[in-house]
């Protein structure tokens, strides 16, 4: 099944890199990337590091109430982001997903009034933050059950294919994911239905504190696709190039008809797993300063300082003008007032029956 | 007008959405060449192909989760889980996925998908072949639960399911699948959810049933008419929502009432109907409303009948409501 | 006496029993080096050790499933699932393996296992981090429910859960796992399931209630009485077995009754024991049984507390029932 | 991890065969079984498909009410069962494993007891025919969920190696199973803890009516087991030396500490998938004529008759002293009486509480 023109090998034992750490192209192929889009992924990337920090703002202001530290998946993120089509292709994100969210074009004071409950998010505040999900670019809610989301993915996918749309499904991840029964149920029936989807594993080693190595007796979250028959990639999602091409090729992939494909980013999260943990716990601080010398934005900044495309007062520039930018949005997110409680009764059907009538006379009374 | 049983209403109802609307495609294990192992969708694979009738690997959470996804993205999809105990595999995409779309994205996606599934026991199949799992649906907001328990009700009701924009938990009583046959008319119709049905009228104790006991209600009712007593029987028909109305209304005539079910009595439905009943007509009550429902235990292989409500034990009760 | 909270009373039990009996063992998602996300195995995988306290993959099937394994093969697995929400996934294992094993092997085999869950609302976690999904779990014969909601109960009853031969589900109401300490004694003591608790005695109305909201009819309860009401305030503490003699004496006593829980309504096992208290009690009733839940909606992140029973909302239920 | 001194090699394209249909011995080791060995192997496969055809009779009779025919699947069952330990090694079973369970010695009469709901059955009747189980032998009582077994399979192994009991857990089930969440959820977990257990498919090609390639996108069963780290084999399943020898190499394996292993055993379903089924609906008569030609019975005829070890008159006389064998057994059965009615609230708690009681009270009211 695999064409000779396809740029990549799945199953390697090592994970494909494109940029080595000191920002050489490395790849045995040309790049074929406008400038436009080397900035594009820069911009996202930072934008996602960025939005990241402020959420961390937000919660110490008592203006959120919870953050999934997303720093050291941007890479992974803003890759996948640029191969997609936006509002063609679904996209059926998990919550660590602010990179590629804002990158595909999620208005950012969207993602905004999402964790402050705010009526500017389209979900209506009904979820704890860091759960977003916007119908007009087919991004589909994210929901708390861990891999709860990807067989609605391969559901997704296999009606594309019987209604010949040409789209595309992108699902991503945890490798936590990866041990739930729905998951293997999901890539299963789309193996066996050859459905245009691309399962995107963002692998940051650890499911809160629990490590790889007691998730699963496999070395790879790639190897899996064995199981599925379809090509698996392991990829070093702190290289944004490595992220964009193979995920290029997986959707490609996709949409001519060759099926799904697994593609397994290797990141790392520097955070804790989210404001309710302690990493410390679990992890060395070695190990996060180890990873966090590979950081997926200076090793690109210096690809593109080789390229005279970046300078580190262009960088600071960008920096600022994307914080004014983000500025910008929470205030037009809060600005929008908070979810008023009588909304909880809407919504629980298309139209709501007596009971609910019953209990909604219940709420107001007490208001 | 062409005598139908259950099953091949069902079949009738697929058929009828199937060519009404092309977005309607039916999903499961065996539900292609095979037909179903109850040959609920039998032809229908020979008639729409492939794509709208598609055999799924062995696992519910895949047929749930991926109705799920395609009704999100446009598809009416119709899913098949061969026997309503296998329904628990899938049990996280229901409740987790399909019940609370609409609401977690405010509005924005939502999965109009029918889960169908044979459930009841009365045919020896031990208690992985015999349970009756409509509490959990029921106790789940966001999921639309219905029961049929005759041809007619089967055909119009799977239809408004199918055309539903919420997802619908669709209980066959297997044990009534050929066992009940009568006249259906032959132009098309619909029967809305959440209506009950006055099977029978009557002045003295109403007997609400659903779904498989629906029969043995009756043939109580027949009974009692035999002693003098007028029993009246009501068929909820849709769980989710239900039709308290009707059922106030009658119990309001009559004083007297018995929920009758075949599932463990605990938290379930019987017990909510019979809850809701006393809170809202206590005074009115002449008895208490009693529950004839399953035993709290499996579904055991032996005996088989025993274990439900059977017209022995329904008479037994309406005698404690009548002499109460 | 030390002083203790709810899930300081948690590790106290599980350190004791692991101490007292070598087949005991933990396992569950993050209860090794973590601790647990509510640190309730803190400190165990450092005295007892990875075989003893195990770190599982992300897979509550697993979990649950690998726990009856364990427990058939002679250990006294305690599994945590790390949110109720996140038990279904799981669900198959629980109620077709776990609940039906002793019944289905007649006798031969039993599930001795706990199967531990923080539960209910009121931590601004959305519908996925606050359900109370204690009725699935009731209707499900072969399975023990308790739900404690003081730290002295907590210790006394997962003791007895772990001693006990049968599955038993284990809910812990998250909110009030800090929120609640007290005086605990320092010597061993084990409380059985299936008995309430009398947390406060009254004469003109009962208010059951059991888990998180507990809290809230204790409250409505003093204010009430600042009303010159004496409400009588049950904590059922075991859902299965439950205490039905405990119950009916005191609606028997006070003539009327509120059962308060943080569920939604329907098919709630607060509608059983409504059901049940009309039932047995019908004559003795001053005014109906009112039911005081969550409402039937997902649990939604906003508003957070008032999706439960509030003490107002208690307060209005209870002043109809008096008016009544 | 592999031992050069394991015969097997795991993940091969062909199926492991080590007799050919002629019976020819073809393995590149030498035959190491005593005679004696190799005619219980004989016998039970044999046995295997008296007694299933034995039960199509009581099922005519109206002596039970359902049969899942397990023709075909002797080879792999009579092999795994002779690598066993009985009575030490814990079996979890499904429903089509007759042939396995009566050579590892259940007793017959049971086997039909719990056929026929008597009082023989350890099991008291309380599920549908074809769902054994055996305390005493470590036989874990079938359930019909597809693959719902696996999990507590894995629990039993992790108990195993907890306690340090040197037992082995051997599961079988079916092709089908393997595209279920628990399954999967089962062997990750069996994976990444090392757990001592053997993953035995009994791979009939058919799911009820779905052919394998509906059911997953992977050529192979075995190849599932990348996805968890550890080896699977791919076994002509109608070859009782090479089910033998793998699965006792897998079990050894494990006993040693070795971890899981998955086996895949390719065999055949002669019959409908149960008594329930019409298999003609979905699979051509040249298809099972074909299979028919592969029969594991005569093939190891051939390769005893080669070695001196069997006639065609001494397989007569075999057949005729198994026969009465299991009429005895099933007279005993029959005997003993069916299941009272009244039997149906115990077992469902170590003690019964009121509830219970009192609906124990109603049954007995109208009996
Ligand atoms: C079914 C389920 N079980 C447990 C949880 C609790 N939980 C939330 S995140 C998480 C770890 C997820 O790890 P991974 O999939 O690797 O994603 P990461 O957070 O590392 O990006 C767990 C156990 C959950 N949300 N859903
Ligand atoms: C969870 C679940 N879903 C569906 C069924 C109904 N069912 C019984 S057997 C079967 C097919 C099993 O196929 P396989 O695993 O290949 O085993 P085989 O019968 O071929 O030996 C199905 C779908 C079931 N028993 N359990
Ligand atoms: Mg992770
Ligand atoms: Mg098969």
């Amino acid at each position: 099944m695999i064409k000779d023109t396809w740029k990549f090998q799945p199953f390697t034992e090592e994970p494909i890199r494109l940029i080595d750490e000191e920002g050489n192209w490395i790849a045995d192929f040309p790049l074929d990337l406008k400038e436009e889009a080397l900035k594009k992924l820069y911009r996202d990337m930072v934008r996602g590091r960025l939005l990241d920090e402020r959420y961390q703002i937000i919660l110490r202001q008592g203006k959120t109430s919870f953050v999934a530290p997303s720093s050291g998946h941007e890479a992974a993120q803003a890759g996948m982001a640029m191969a997609i089509r936006p509002g063609f292709d679904w996209l059926f994100p998990y919550y660590r997903d602010k990179t590629l969210l804002a990158a595909i074009g999620y208005p950012v004071e969207m993602l905004y009034a999402q964790m402050m409950a705010t009526r500017l998010d389209p979900n209506k505040g009904r979820q704890m933050p860091e759960h977003p999900g916007l119908k007009e670019l087919n991004v589909y809610t994210v929901a708390s059950p861990i891999a709860s989301h990807v067989p609605p993915a391969v559901g997704a996918a296999i009606s594309m294919k019987i209604q010949g749309t040409g789209q595309v499904v992108i699902t991503t991840f945890g490798d936590g994911a990866t041990s739930e029964g729905d998951w293997h149920a999901a890539l299963n029936f789309a193996g066996a239905q050859g459905a245009p989807i691309v399962f995107a594993a963002e692998n940051n080693r650890y499911a809160i504190s629990v490590n790889f190595e007691k998730q699963s007796g496999s070395p790879r979250i790639s190897d899996k696709a064995h199981a599925y028959g379809f090509p698996g990639y392991h990829v070093d999602g702190m290289d944004v190039l490595a992220s964009y091409y193979v995920a290029k090729e997986a959707i490609e992939r996709a949409r001519e008809g060759l099926g799904p494909s697994l593609v397994e980013f290797l990141v790392y999260r520097y955070g804790p797993h989210s404001s309710a943990d302690d990493d410390r716990v679990y992890r060395s601080r070695e190990e996060v300063e180890f990873w966090k010398k590979k950081d997926p934005i200076p090793r690109f900044e210096r690809f593109l300082e080789k390229r005279g495309l970046w300078t580190p007062e262009e960088g600071e520039r960008l920096r600022e003008e994307i914080k004014a930018e983000l500025l910008a949005a929470e205030e037009k997110a809060e600005a929008a007032g908070e979810v008023p409680p009588e909304w909880m009764f809407d919504d629980v059907y298309g139209t709501p029956y007596w009971l609910l009538e019953e209990q909604r006379q219940i709420l107001l009374s007490e208001l | 007008m062409a005598v139908l049983n259950i099953v091949q209403a069902v079949k009738r109802a697929l058929d009828e959405e199937m060519a009404r609307d092309e977005r309607v495609v039916v999903l499961g294990e065996d539900v292609g060449k095979r037909g179903g192992v109850f040959l609920a969708t039998e032809g229908l694979y020979q008639k729409y192909g492939p794509d709208r009738v598609i055999d799924t690997p062995l696992a519910e959470a895949a047929i749930i989760g991926a109705a799920v996804g395609m009704a999100a993205h446009g598809l009416r999809p119709v899913a098949e889980i061969q026997f309503a105990d296998y329904v628990f595999p899938g049990f996280d995409q229901l409740v987790s996925q399909g019940a609370k779309l609409r609401y977690r994205s405010g509005g924005q996606f939502s999965a109009p998908m029918v889960v169908r599934m044979p459930s009841g026991g009365g045919v020896k199949g031990g208690h992985h072949h015999s349970q009756s799992p409509e509490a959990y649906f029921a106790h789940t907001a966001g999921l639309k639960v219905v029961v049929p328990s005759t041809p007619t009700d089967t055909l119009g009701l799977l239809k408004s399911a199918i055309r539903d924009d919420d997802p619908v938990v669709f209980m066959e009583p297997k044990r009534l699948y050929r066992a009940i046959k009568e006249e259906v008319p032959d132009e098309e119709f619909t029967i809305p959810l959440g209506k009950a049905r006055i099977r029978r009228e009557g002045k003295d104790i109403t007997l609400i049933a659903y779904g498989g006991p629906t029969v043995e209600a009756l043939e109580a009712a027949e009974e009692l008419e035999k002693a003098g007593v007028s029993a009246e029987v009501v068929d909820l028909r849709s769980l989710v929502p239900w039709d308290k109305e009707a059922v106030l209304e009658s119990v309001a005539k009559t004083g007297r009432a018995l929920v009758i079910a075949e599932a463990p009595r605990t938290a379930s439905f019987a017990s909510e109907v019979a809850a809701t009943i006393m809170e809202e007509l206590l005074d009115q009550l002449l008895a208490p409303v009693y529950r004839v429902t399953g035993f709290d235990t499996p579904y055991p292989y032996v005996p088989d009948r025993q274990y439900m409500p059977t017209v022995t034990r329904i008479l037994n009760f309406a005698k404690k409501a009548l002499d109460y």
